[in-house]
């Protein structure tokens, strides 16, 4: 006669402790709000981290402003705080005089794709090697709710009572018309998924976009709440020869909420090798 | 950072503040901190009644002390209640869920109003004069108010009678024999007192017990098993004080209708002392375990209590008076004997 | 009818409902004729665990100033509440959690450091919360409850205007606020017996006629509304963004548009560009918004295209502290950007001048075809007062731009030269008055010149506009004016201005003989009234909320004398009792 | 467990989840007898802990919710086989235990009350449920008919055995019928409980007291086991001077007298001395004899008083003071009738065995106090004149009960009862045949409301003093109606059910710690395992990068269930656990 539980409790503890990803966080307790699907997202990360086995002297973490700013914060390695919608920029420097560190990049939706907009295109085209996080929440939560370039047509904001009028940017189609050589959506409320998903892009060479997407349980009680994505959200299961760029953009346009790897090149150079060519004096 | 002694007393009273001051004069460096229920600083509970009659503003009800706290650097924690004790991890669990840790306990909670067990189901009704607070919240009321209704009468309690008396309010007043517990009064006693107060506007009811009391919007209806009624606005009750200790019990400290203390105030606790009328403490004299009120006593207890904690062996003696005068009754209670009625 | 003068503050951590209890609380006194003036300090991270202060001033006369110690201090979060104790009075009140879901290790919980005199009351305020709604939600709501039992405050007003506040939300929301209020209320007046003096009873101040609650943000909306504004673009940014809020639902009803840009640079292009139009055109932003719009400022006074920026300035450089106020951006403001580039700075010194100032603001940029830029801060603009409802502007303030005529018309010269350096302007649609504009310097035409003469020429136009505009300006405020000798003269700008004024009054009856001077407009800068003001002080005081004496400096070049300076850049505002004490030193 | 393996173990774990990983830590009923679930079920149901017989408490409590008495009657059967009159007269160890009554979470469930609400309002037509076994052919001697003796029969006949009860006295129910005064609970009732027992076709033989009318060796051998039940008879004697004058009555003779309806003489002042149940029996008796003016007198501290709180509130409400800290040193008669007794004062003492804190008397410190009647309520041993209590059973010869333990109290005697009920079966079946395990199941609905934790205790309906004076056996406890026993049993946490957080699943979110309503749910670091299989003290933590585990502590969990709808992971698993007993 045996229970069918899982593992009683202390065992589980026991089993969470030796993955041991725990020291990639740091000291102080997030201050996100409780609920907040950044917590799964930074829970994937730490996961990540551990099973790349990732030094904490040699990674980097760079932010813009926002909710999604403070993530260095929590995160026990460099960590680099800058200005809004700049992270980008700041980690290609980065990247680009230390290769020898892996870089990540993380922003919001408003600091990515409005703000710094401008800065998508480039680091995409060049193929820079960082690995770039979107938290698309598609609200403007540290501003207390305001309309974000991915907030849906005509949803209600702080800044749009009347309704959004602005058509929302599709972030995976962005990434992959801009040329990014690693294209691929995670979902927060699924950290093993967005687990593996950090994990290929981090290893991917060249730049690696992922969209995550998760709620804002302060700001957002219509779209993007933990009840709509757990009913939407589903594993789109490609298969490597399916990931072409095609596929991917018909995808891209009609399954918002699959979660997976749209897109990959593994052929592309990323930009110090291109130079690196270039400049080959023989 | 060096480990000081945290001395924590419980009551900001006499014995509280006594021992307070002795233990921060034998002990310089040590942290001392007092917690006490009540909202307001060290005052003389025996001026509340002049008070209420306005012969003294609120300055000289105060013992002037507050900023001698300061000076004598005695942390003082107002408005806040001790919950628990817990003497094996020496902590205190204070009602707001803060939890302190002491190195050694001074008890000096002091004591309640008691009330009887017969009205302990009317308690809402009944209107006290025992601290600031009380005072506080039925000083208006007794201005406006014209008539009076007082269950047992005590010491306070005839004082607090005279008073109404002078100020021409009506009373009627039920005395339970063992009002003036643990005393109780003999029939004759009673007969006396009723003569001495036939020289005020006062009913006195004798031999008779509380029926029931009843409240239509703001005005009380009470009446006796004996049948008598009456229409007050106010109802005092009188009947003695019990011990302050609720927070001591499961302590492993040994309780019975007080603090059990020995003749050095120690209780069976190690660093845990009482002092003060919550304690009940040994009397070897006369071989028992006596409870002490008045203002006196409880400096006395305060501070050799302080000693005793400080490793001192002061035996406590009481500086009572000879008698009380119950309304021309004389009582002799330098100390109360036979604890005979239920807490 | 009694003097009468409470500060109320509120201090949780953010998303305990705070602010709202505060707004809640100073929209009923309000409601009872009461002065009120109330301001909130909040983190930046909109829940989890930073501090966060409202803090209400109530009174039966005027305020100046949101005053510096509190007389009740309602703690709805231990941790924050304790390090608050500091500004609450020796013998305020404290209100405070007394049965906390989780247990406090020792010194942890905030009654244990309420000083002896401060009379200290526990409410369960967590536990009835979750008694009347089911969770901790309303403990905001029965903190005010307690309080109004205390303070006896009327219990059926103050669930009126609780009603009022989530007016638009569910009608459960509602009841479970109204529950909480209740639950309490009634709690308290069951089991607080009440020890101290504090009281509304009889205090019912005449009843003024219907007065506006309102902030500086909500004013400087309303302001732009009156004022014809057809056009404003933006992007969010605290505590700037509440403006854009407002006016994305008022300015549609206008028949204006707004724009939510994608950052400031195309939020301030999107400015010039419907200035360009002829419309009336503006834009409020922050410290870094406001850097980044620097190079564009260059342009509308170059291109002379009406523009306004509103900024409300908080803690910097860079992110800095987004939630505290500060009066930093004075230099970057007056003289930040490339080249010589005159622009009219405007900044208001209290909540109502908020209204003023944006009128004005708009008016002068239409009529001297420049940029004009209007300094509010954090405190300006979320400090909430209760003001008369400001009149509509006079149809002088409402068109004022100076067209073209006929003869004009006969060779249009955009930037013709001409006395007050303000040329008539073509609005795009004008027969005849198409002209080129350009960033490049450029002769009258507007065609690119680098002429030695030309380039100097046009400077001068540009600068000459500064000589007439002083006259569009308010007169400066100066209190004391009838005595003509001061042993101190407070100069003051901005949101520090109250305070001063206030301080003058106090001081007179220490006995200091003192005056205070601000201007709204401080550039182009009133001189000549700030020098004659000077010569009658003995002493001159300048305190701002800013680490290098930014005005200071600016009006110490002007009057050529030393002067005393006051800065304080603790994030909070400015407090007379603190301009006292210097005085007292000097 | 190597890393690895543990690395592994976890992945597997999510390898054979379906799209969305199921917290729930049982997927359907299962029997566990894992000692760690056994801990918990001791430590976060501490009522059925504290019970003596294991009653499932929250279980008929919700039965009594759902207003399903009989249901609730039942399971109260199932433990002990009087509900009705434990639920009159039990001395609650339950209630001292309620998580209810903890700091900050009000007043205890009345537990008993609920007990006793089920027997008085479940339907005319219920139906006792009793689960028969074959019959064995084996012949059991029961002696005694008090609680230990009825229990040990009843569970000796379900099993199958034959059995016959001889009782020394008129009537059956022991201390239940002689110990415990009318007014606390009413025969009818007593009379009913113990009539379904002996419908069992037990026998029961009346006026065979054993020793006197029949012989133990005659019943060795006519039966294949004896269980001797006969509970603790002989009085302990205050053994000073002056013990045997007139009016000076032991507590059980006392009432046995006046359960027996007659009056004894009290006078008009009473000294009852002894701190336990019986004691305030007799005083309240006196009362209602006429008796003026009745003192309890105790060794100890009023702490010491092994009696509940209600009892404590009653007698006082009559009128009987206590005295502590005193004890008798000689009773002073006039001629043979007491006059006096000389009490001497003691003080607390302690000593390094159980009880640790004693009472010592203080010499020369006697003083008299005038009296008409003493009761010496002293508590009873064993009587051993027949048979020695250390029985090994090896003889075939089982003893139950007090008379096995030391006087203790009713439910501990039925549990006794059981207990030996069941060694015997095994003596005469040669196996075990029953075995106790802890069933888990799952549970979709937290079952309660966060409004239900503001509802105060409902009193229980008392008569007034009038009334009780009127006629001795007036029951003063009159019982809840069908509406008040509905809204007492909403008050109960339902503590049989068992919250958890998989941090398997867990993102750490911490929305549930926003929403807890106490401090139960907690960011952790490890959770130390007792060896009895209870959890220990969470270690809890601060700092992120410790944070193993945001965990549920159930046994400050009240069961809102208010974590439950907020997490987004669906990580918290709700698991019913009761203890059973089944076939083995």
């Amino acid at each position: 006669m045996e229970t069918i539980r899982s593992a009683y409790l202390d065992e589980k503890l026991e089993i969470v402790k030796n993955i041991d990803f725990l020291k990639y966080r740091s000291a102080d307790l997030p201050t996100w709000c409780p609920g907040c699907g950044y917590f799964g997202i930074v829970d994937a990360f730490y996961k990540a981290c551990r099973e790349l086995d990732l030094k904490h002297e040699n990674m980097v973490t760079v932010s813009g402003i926002g909710c999604s700013g403070r993530t260095p914060i929590f995160i026990n390695s460099y960590g680099f705080h800058t200005l809004h919608g700049r992270s980008i920029p700041v980690a290609s420097g980065l990247k680009l005089a230390r290769e020898d560190l892996t870089v990540f990049a993380v922003a919001g939706d408003g600091d990515a794709l409005g703000i710094g907009g401008g800065h998508l295109p480039h680091v995409a085209r060049k193929n820079i090697n960082i690995t770039f996080l979107l938290f698309d929440n598609s609200i403007y939560g540290l501003t207390k709710g305001q309309s974000s370039s991915t907030t849906p047509y005509e949803m209600k904001t702080n800044s749009h009572p009347a309704g959004n009028p602005d058509t929302p940017l599709n972030p995976i189609k962005l990434a992959l018309s801009y040329g990014a050589s690693f294209v691929a959506r995670g979902y927060a409320g699924d950290p093993q998924g967005l687990k593996q998903i950090i994990k290929e892009a981090t290893l991917h060479q060249g730049f690696s976009f992922i969209q995550i997407l998760t709620p804002c349980v302060t700001f957002d009680k219509e779209n993007k709440t933990w009840k709509n994505l757990k009913e939407k959200v589903y594993d789109l299961n490609l298969r490597k020869e399916e990931k072409n760029m095609e596929t991917a953009m018909r995808m891209a346009e009609n399954e918002p909420y699959g979660v997976g790897i749209f897109f990959q090149d593994r052929q592309r150079p990323h930009y110090q090798e291109i130079l690196r060519n270039l400049n080959k004096t023989d | 950072m060096p480990f000081n002694d945290h001395y924590v007393i419980i009551g900001n009273g006499p014995a509280g503040n006594h021992a307070a001051r002795t233990l921060r004069k034998k002990d310089k460096d040590a942290k001392i901190t007092i917690i006490s229920d009540e909202r307001v600083p060290y005052y003389y509970k025996p001026k509340l009644t002049n008070f209420i009659a306005d012969e003294i503003a609120k300055e000289d009800l105060m013992v002037n002390f507050l900023n001698s706290y300061k000076a004598k650097d005695i942390r003082i924690r107002l408005g806040q209640e001790v919950e628990r004790i817990d003497s094996e991890s020496k902590t205190l669990f204070l009602q707001h869920m803060e939890k302190i840790n002491y190195s050694k306990l001074i008890i000096a909670s002091g004591s309640r109003a008691r009330v009887l067990p017969a009205m302990s189901r009317y308690a809402n009704h009944l209107k006290f004069v025992t601290s600031y607070t009380d005072v506080m919240a039925v000083k208006e009321e007794i201005r406006k108010a014209k008539d009076f209704f007082i269950f047992g009468g005590d010491l306070v309690g005839f004082k607090f009678l005279r008073l109404l008396n002078s100020m021409g309010k009506t009373v009627t007043i039920l005395i339970y024999p063992n009002a003036f517990w643990p005393y109780n009064l003999t029939d004759n006693m009673l007969a006396q007192i009723t003569e001495s107060l036939s020289k005020f506007k006062v009913d006195v009811i004798v031999k008779d017990d509380i029926s029931i009391i009843d409240d239509k919007n703001g005005l009380y209806r009470v009446k006796t098993q004996k049948g008598i009624e009456k229409n007050v606005d106010m109802v005092f009750s009188f009947n003695g004080l019990i011990p302050n200790i609720d927070f001591a019990k499961g302590s492993g400290v040994d309780i019975d209708h007080g603090i059990l203390v020995n003749e050095y105030l120690k209780t069976n606790v190690d660093s845990i002392y009482a002092c003060g009328s919550c304690a009940q403490i040994y009397n070897p004299s006369i071989k028992s375990y006596t409870t002490s009120i008045g203002w006196p006593n409880a400096v006395v207890q305060g501070e050799v209590a302080a000693f005793n904690l400080l490793g001192d062996h002061k035996i406590i003696e009481s500086v009572g008076r000879k008698y009380f005068d119950l309304e021309g009754v004389k009582i002799k209670t330098i100390w109360w004997e036979d604890i005979d009625d239920e807490v | 009818m009694k003097e009468f003068n409470i500060i109320i503050e509120i201090c949780g951590s953010a998303g305990e409902g705070t602010i709202s209890a505060g707004e809640i609380l100073s929209r009923f006194m309000s409601g009872q004729g009461f002065e009120i003036m109330s301001f909130d300090s909040y983190p930046a991270e909109i829940r989890g665990f930073g501090k966060c202060v409202a803090h209400t001033r109530i009174s039966t006369n005027r305020i100046y100033s949101p005053g510096k110690l509190a007389d009740v201090l309602i703690a709805l979060n231990d941790k924050h509440s304790i390090s608050q104790l500091s500004a609450l009075k020796e013998n305020g009140l404290l209100i405070y959690d007394s049965q906390p879901p989780r247990p406090h290790k020792e010194d942890k919980s905030v009654v244990g450091w309420a000083k002896p005199g401060m009379i200290s009351y526990g409410i369960p305020l967590n536990m009835l919360a979750h008694k009347a709604a089911g969770n901790a939600r309303g403990m905001n709501m029965v903190a005010l409850g307690a309080v109004a039992a205390l303070l006896h405050v009327d219990q059926h007003g103050f669930t009126d205007s609780i009603k009022v506040r989530y007016g638009k939300k569910k009608q459960i929301v509602i009841d479970s606020n109204v529950n909480s209020f209740l639950e309490g209320y009634n709690w308290t007046e069951k089991n607080i017996k009440k020890i101290d003096p504090h009281s509304f009873k009889g205090m019912t101040p005449s009843k003024q006629k219907e007065k506006l609650i309102i902030n500086g943000n909500q004013l400087v909306a309303q302001a732009a509304l009156v004022a014809n504004l057809s056009f404003y673009a933006g992007y969010p940014i605290t505590p700037a963004t509440k403006i854009m809020e407002i006016l994305s639902r008022e300015l549609p009803k206008h028949g204006g548009v707004l724009l939510q840009t994608e950052d400031e640079i195309s939020a301030i292009g999107a400015v010039i560009g419907a200035g360009f139009g002829g419309k009336r055109a503006m834009t409020a932003t922050s410290g870094p918004g406001f850097a980044l719009m620097t190079e564009f400022t260059g342009l509308s006074v170059m291109a002379e295209v009406p523009a306004v920026i509103i900024d409300s300035q908080r803690a910097g450089p860079s992110t800095g502290m987004p939630t505290k106020t500060e009066q930093s951006d004075f230099n970057s403001a007056v003289s930040g950007g490339t080249g010589d580039c005159p622009r009219i700075v405007l900044a208001p010194t209290d909540t109502k001048s908020c209204y003023e100032a944006t009128i004005l603001a708009l008016y002068l940029a239409e009529k001297y075809q420049t940029l004009v830029v209007v300094l509010l801060d954090f405190f300006l603009s979320n400090s909430i007062r209760n003001i008369n409802i400001p009149e509509k502007p006079s149809s002088k303030y409402l068109d004022a731009n100076i067209a073209p005529d006929k003869n004009d018309l006969k060779d249009y010269q955009r930037y013709k030269i001409t006395k007050n350096g303000v040329s008539p302007r073509a609005i795009p649609g004008t027969p005849g008055g198409m002209f080129f504009s350009t960033g490049l310097e450029h002769d009258v035409y507007g065609r690119p010149n680098y002429s030695e003469a030309g380039h100097l020429e046009m400077t001068q136009k540009r600068f000459a506009k500064f000589n007439t505009v002083l006259s569009e300006a308010p007169a400066p405020e100066i209190s004391a004016i009838d005595r003509d000798e001061f042993d101190i003269g407070i100069i003051s700008w901005g949101s520090s201005a109250g305070a001063a004024h206030e301080t003058v009054m106090s001081a007179q009856k220490e006995g200091i003989n003192a005056s205070s001077f601000s201007s709204m407009m401080v550039s182009p800068f009133p001189e000549k009234a700030l020098i004659e003001f000077a010569d009658k002080c003995k002493k001159i005081l300048i305190p701002e909320l800013n680490f290098s004496g930014q005005f200071a400096s600016f009006a110490t070049q002007i009057l050529k004398r030393p002067v005393e300076r006051l800065n304080f850049i603790t994030g909070r505002p400015m407090a007379s009792e603190d301009i006292l004490q210097k005085m007292r030193d000097m | 467990m190597k890393k690895n393996d543990l690395y592994s173990k976890e992945e597997k774990l999510f390898q054979d989840k379906n799209k969305i990983y199921s917290a729930q830590s049982v997927k359907q009923i299962v029997y566990s007898t894992d000692v760690r679930d056994f801990g918990q079920v001791a430590k976060s149901i501490p009522c059925q802990d504290a019970c003596p017989a294991k009653t499932n408490i929250p279980g008929y409590i919700r039965a009594v919710f759902e207003k399903r008495h009989g249901r609730a009657y039942e399971l109260n059967r199932s433990a002990n086989i009087l509900p009705g009159v434990l639920g009159h007269i039990c001395s609650r160890p339950c209630e001292s235990a309620c998580r209810h009554g903890e700091p900050d979470n009000g007043v205890s469930v009345g537990i008993c009350h609920l007990k006793r609400s089920c027997s008085d309002l479940k339907s005319g037509s219920h139906r006792i449920i009793e689960g028969l076994y074959a019959p064995t052919e084996k012949k059991v001697a029961v002696i005694g008919s008090g609680p230990a003796g009825l229990a040990a029969a009843h569970d000796l006949s379900i099993l199958g055995h034959k059995v016959v009860i001889f009782e020394g006295l008129e009537k059956p129910g022991g201390m239940l019928m002689y110990g415990i005064p009318e007014f606390r609970l009413p025969r009818d009732l007593l009379m009913l409980e113990i009539k379904n027992i002996l419908r069992l076709g037990i026998q029961l033989k009346t006026n065979k007291a054993i020793g006197v009318d029949i012989s133990l060796d005659l019943l060795k051998n006519e039966y294949d086991a004896v269980v001797v039940a006969t509970g603790c008879v002989s009085p302990r004697k205050l053994n000073i001077a002056g013990e045997d004058l007139k009016n000076i009555y032991n507590g059980l003779d006392f009432m046995k007298a006046v359960n027996e309806g007659q009056k004894p003489l009290v006078g008009d002042k009473v000294i009852v001395i002894g701190a336990g149940f019986t004691a305030v029996d007799c005083a309240r008796s006196a009362i209602r004899l006429g008796a003026s003016d009745v003192s309890i007198n105790i060794r100890k501290t009023i702490e010491y008083m092994r009696i509940d709180e209600t009892e404590k509130y009653e007698a006082q409400f009559e009128g009987i003071k206590t005295v502590s800290l005193i004890q008798p040193s000689k009773i002073i008669g006039n001629g043979n009738k007491v006059i006096a007794v000389e009490f001497q004062r003691t003080r607390m003492e302690k000593t390094d065995t159980p009880p640790y804190r004693v009472s010592i008397p203080i010499e020369n410190s006697q003083f008299l106090v005038p009296t008409d009647s003493v009761i010496a309520a002293l508590g009873q041993t064993p009587d051993e004149a027949v048979v020695s209590k250390d029985l090994d059973g090896l003889d075939g010869v089982f003893a139950a009960g007090d008379f096995a333990t030391g006087s203790s109290d009713v439910i501990s005697a039925i549990a006794g009862g059981r207990k030996s009920a069941r060694a015997i079966d095994e003596y005469l079946i040669g196996e075990k045949r029953k075995q106790t395990v802890v069933r888990l199941e799952n549970h979709e609905t937290t079952d309660r409301q966060r409004s239900y934790d503001f509802i105060g205790k409902v009193e229980m309906n008392t008569i007034d003093m009038e009334e009780r004076l009127s006629k001795a056996t007036n029951e003063v406890e009159t019982g809840y109606n069908d509406d008040q026993a509905h809204e007492e049993a909403k008050r109960c946490y339902l503590c049989n059910l068992e919250y958890e957080i998989d941090p398997l699943i867990c993102i750490y979110c911490s929305a549930c710690i926003d929403v807890a309503p106490k401090d139960c749910i907690k960011m952790i670091e490890s959770v130390p395992v007792n060896s009895d299989g209870t959890y220990g003290i969470y270690e809890e933590t601060d700092d992120w990068n410790n944070v193993v585990s945001i965990a549920i502590d159930n046994a400050r969990c009240i069961r809102c269930g208010q974590c439950l709808a907020v997490c987004p992971m669906d990580c918290i698993s709700v698991t019913k656990t009761e203890l059973i007993e089944i076939d083995t």
